[in-house]
């Protein structure tokens, strides 16, 4: 008990981010309209694909002899870029069809 | 001074975060929103690779990451412009699979690297070198990621008709033992002996991979884009893990986002639908309804011949076409238009209705209609329809079953009873199009076909707008 | 400059932790109707009297000797005690009035 | 261990602030909220109390602060409870000023603190021991909070009779001048002698008093709760630089969230009454305007005598009330809630109609109805209140005035163009009590009262109600 009351105040302002962080996705996106359901999803999804940053790290720090770390970081930028490129790509297509054509 | 600018462009990257799920949100503001993430994801992401220092030096191996960015880019950016539109959810969850491998892969490479580090110092098990809480990081984000690949890729088999629902007996019992199994093995990794912990730690993953399967298996297939958006927010958290273990705010802020907002949006789908989360994840909604709508006594009907129907419409003042699922199956969007731009030639006023989850994904409708370039100011919401209804002369209905259900109004026993729907019953007459009497989505009997100002009109729904419009056109 | 951004960087989590409440504030509180204005008011009055707390930490801190501090300090706990208490008294007080009487 | 206790406590009421506010701004949960809000409060203060550790011992003079409290604690109760409903706004404003204060003195015994280290270090400025964060994080809570001090005390005059506006030409430059003078004091401070530093110190604070001053005097009476609230956004911004003084996270993350929603709901304020934060500030809005009003021409208008306007009523079917300012003005609240029972009791169906901001704070007419014991179900909003209106055969104007002025619907030119009015023009008959012809508020003629369905019925609100009453009673 008192190694996790330790824990948490130690970790205390990186806590306060994730516990903001959690309100305002559930504030942000409260008022959302049926119809943007679907856009909405998708956006979220590019915005995940944040991990690619993990994945750039990881290759950029991997040995030049270290094939499992390069062959799979290598991978892990490939698949995070596919998440993040597709994903914005994606969802400004579907709102595309979605503006009102004037 | 690098890594202070890194910092800096990390923050930014996540207010762009935050303002762009906001604009999202909102019709108005929801493309630049999307421009508006975008921009501060690039931004996050170059600065990474050329201001990052891990332990005082630069990045390395810049040439293979400039050229996985670019095949991920290509391929990325080259599916996103091909897919069809009605085919949406199925890339959505695709990348969504990416993602979660992405996740996946870079904890699973940390992992590596304690273990090496453990090796080296020559100890025997993890918890000797490695603090619990940034043990638990990787593994969950090993956890969380491979079952959000794996599951999206079920989803994605289920959309695009690859896999079928399977249902078996104790099949929720099953799952949860397997979740129970994915744990313990997490657990059982950190506490045994070094060399022992590599493999198990890759059993780990792989029990994660399996119950990512078994999770999505049982749910029916149009029930996707609700677990999609789940998987989606299970990336999230996967991404934020990573974020955890980096200590990289830009990443946690944007996993844990993307963790609650997209938690609270499966919540909001489900509700849209009139169902529960839980409800949709056991997926027992078809199967128990579509019995009793066997059981439900059917009254009587009354078809209306083509050319009957083509009459009616050429010669009315007001039309309004309330499309549903079935206009997609058919792909009739483009048959449509063209009868609504042949209609309004001959002086009717045509419109659209439409339901928010008509279809099988919230605003399948709107992104069909698009497709087939019909104009935007010609598509009515709910609300708007309904006010419209009473003096309208006739409803098309081209293969919508459920949100013209007056049974949602009406019958408290109904599974849809409290979804709101589209009030067609108001119109003076209404034509109906559908191949036959089954039920749709939510399995059971529909009491709008048995009224009297109702006639069916069968068949599939494009032959049946092309034979329509060829009809008015000889009127 | 550059002691601007390492200013920054040193102190990101709290900067963070700043940033995602300006945005919650502006979030949590959007949606009010205008005859809840004046509650809410009263009530966000409330809330910051959680400047109290730095008025205990000084007065607790001071030596006895140093009546400047024991005189000032223990008139900011008065005053910061009424902010507290008063705000959260007057705010019930008023939306009791806006209760429904059943 | 206690200490990482506390930092649990700093969490937990960070998390009720947060959902306080949110609660509060929702009619239904708006009072659990406040509640909410007091308990994670108190959970604060006591952890602070026992838990807190400065340098590793624990607080001591606890006899001094359980005192502070006490005496706090009782003041603070006995005059929120005491004060009238329809003073509440000068009440807010006071406890506001308490807490600026509060933050002010805190800052200024960090400032001694700094001093005596200072000196006893032997050094000649400031700038030697002090970052520029830390005494920029001490002077604006001392400028800040001393601002809101004073602000709030004029405001509190204001709204009570005891201030009188005060306007002189050129104003605006003088305290343009004065906010100068302020932030020179403050810089010079930090880089001048040790000794001077000392005093200048001081004279940032007072010239922050008198700017305090100045920067409320000319607004006009009526925008106090405007004001009131933004001075309450600022109070916020004190007590966060409180928070990073102490590197305290309950009293950052309160203070922050009270001046980000606090800064959002005065400018909420300004647009429900469809004016901007800067014209309310500049306070030129009455003046101009009421000079304007002499320009128009006056129509003619018909009055009622007292037993007419009884009798109309008595034997109506639905007479709807319209509250405004005179209302609360003439305390009149009684005997209106008396006259609503006696038509009642003959038959008459009795509503009232709310407009959002009647009077000189929002939600004024609710506080005044509720203290007479309205029954809360008579009271429409404006939205129900404009549906209703067109079945109503008597609206009854009591004392309002820019509320039901047409022209901010049908005169673009009109300061109060664009505000959302109740549209009483729609019933049968309109019966407008006020003292005289003279506008309301925004000092502009209205049209309504020339109307020829339009009677007035001269005289103070309580005077006519009784009268009314008196009437009725002998029909
Ligand atoms: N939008 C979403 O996000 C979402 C997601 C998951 C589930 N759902 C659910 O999906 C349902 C949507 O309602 P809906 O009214 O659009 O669809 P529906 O209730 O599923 O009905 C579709 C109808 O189209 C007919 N149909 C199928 N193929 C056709 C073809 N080729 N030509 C003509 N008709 C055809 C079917 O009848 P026949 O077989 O007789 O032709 C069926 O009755 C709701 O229950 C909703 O809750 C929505
Ligand atoms: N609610 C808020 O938050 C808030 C804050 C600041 C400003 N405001 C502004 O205040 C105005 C409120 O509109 P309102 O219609 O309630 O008030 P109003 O427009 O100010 O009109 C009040 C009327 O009451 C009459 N009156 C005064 N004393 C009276 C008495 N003893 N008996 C009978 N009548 C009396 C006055 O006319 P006589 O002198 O002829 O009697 C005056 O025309 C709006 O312009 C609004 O924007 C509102």
């Amino acid at each position: 008990m008192s190694q996790i009351l330790h824990w948490v105040s130690d970790n205390q302002q990186i806590l306060y981010i994730v516990i903001l962080m959690i309100f305002l996705g559930v504030e942000v996106i409260g008022r959302v309209p049926a119809v943007l359901h679907t856009p909405l999803m998708s956006g979220a999804n590019a915005i995940h694909g944040v991990v690619i940053i993990g994945a750039i790290i990881v290759m950029g720090k991997a040995d030049q002899g270290n094939f499992l770390a390069l062959g799979l970081g290598f991978l892990a930028v490939i698949l995070g870029t596919i998440n993040v490129v597709g994903g914005f790509v994606v969802t400004d297509r579907m709102l595309e069809m979605f503006k009102k054509k004037t | 001074m690098g890594i202070d600018l890194l910092t800096v462009f990390y923050i930014a990257a996540s207010v762009t975060f935050i303002l762009g799920l906001k604009m999202l949100s909102n019709p108005a503001t929801a493309r630049r929103g999307n421009l508006i993430a975008a921009g501060g994801m690039t931004l996050a992401i170059i600065g990474t690779i050329f201001l990052y220092k891990n332990e005082g030096s630069p990045l390395h191996n810049l040439g293979w990451i400039f050229l996985g960015i670019f095949i991920g880019g290509l391929i990325g950016t080259m599916t996103a412009r091909k897919v069809k539109m009605t085919a949406m959810p199925e890339m959505v969850s695709l990348f969504n699979g990416m993602g979660g491998a992405c996740a996946a892969l870079i904890s699973l490479l940390e992992f590596e690297h304690l273990f090496e580090a453990n090796r080296s110092e020559g100890l025997s098990s993890f918890s000797g070198l490695v603090q619990p809480g940034f043990y638990l990081t990787i593994v969950t984000g090993v956890i969380i990621g491979t079952v959000s690949f794996a599951g999206s890729i079920i989803a994605w088999g289920k959309l695009s008709g690859n896999v079928k629902d399977i249902v078996f007996r104790g099949q929720h019992l099953t799952n949860i033992l397997f979740l129970a199994l994915v744990l313990a093995a997490a657990i059982y990794t950190y506490q045994t002996d070094l060399d022992e912990a590599h493999i198990y730690f890759f059993i780990t993953a792989g029990l994660a991979f399996f119950y990512g399967i078994l999770f999505v298996l049982p749910i029916g297939g149009a029930d996707m884009p609700v677990v999609i958006s789940l998987l989606n927010s299970f990336t999230g958290v996967a991404a934020a893990c990573g974020g955890f273990l980096y200590n990289n705010k830009a990443m946690l802020t944007g996993g844990i986002l993307v963790g609650s907002a997209g938690t609270l949006l499966t919540i909001m789908m489900c509700k849209a639908m009139n169902r529960s989360l839980l409800n949709v994840l056991i997926g027992s909604f078809g199967a128990s309804a579509s019995s009793s709508a066997e059981n439900m006594e059917q009254g009587s009907y009354k078809s209306i011949s083509l050319s009957d129907a083509a009459m009616v419409m050429a010669y009315s003042q007001k039309v309004l076409i309330v499309p549903g699922y079935g206009l997609a199956v058919a792909q009739a969007q483009y048959a449509c238009h063209e009868l609504e731009k042949l209609l309004t030639e001959k002086g009717v006023d045509v419109k659209y209705a439409i339901h928010p989850v008509a279809g099988r994904m919230p605003g399948h409708m709107n992104v069909l209609l698009a497709e087939a370039d019909v104009s935007y100011d010609l598509l009515l919401e709910m609300e708007q329809a309904n006010e419209e209804f009473p003096a309208t002369d006739v409803v098309l209905v081209l293969g919508a079953n459920d949100v013209v259900n007056p049974a949602a109004k009406k019958d408290p026993s109904s599974p849809i009873y409290g979804m709101p729907i589209l009030d067609v019953e108001l119109a003076k007459t209404c034509i109906v199009n559908k191949r036959s009497m089954k039920p749709g989505y939510a399995g059971i009997e529909n009491a709008l076909f048995f009224q009297p100002r109702t006639s069916m009109l069968f068949g599939d729904a494009k032959k049946v707008l092309q034979n329509l419009i060829g009809e008015i056109r000889v009127l």
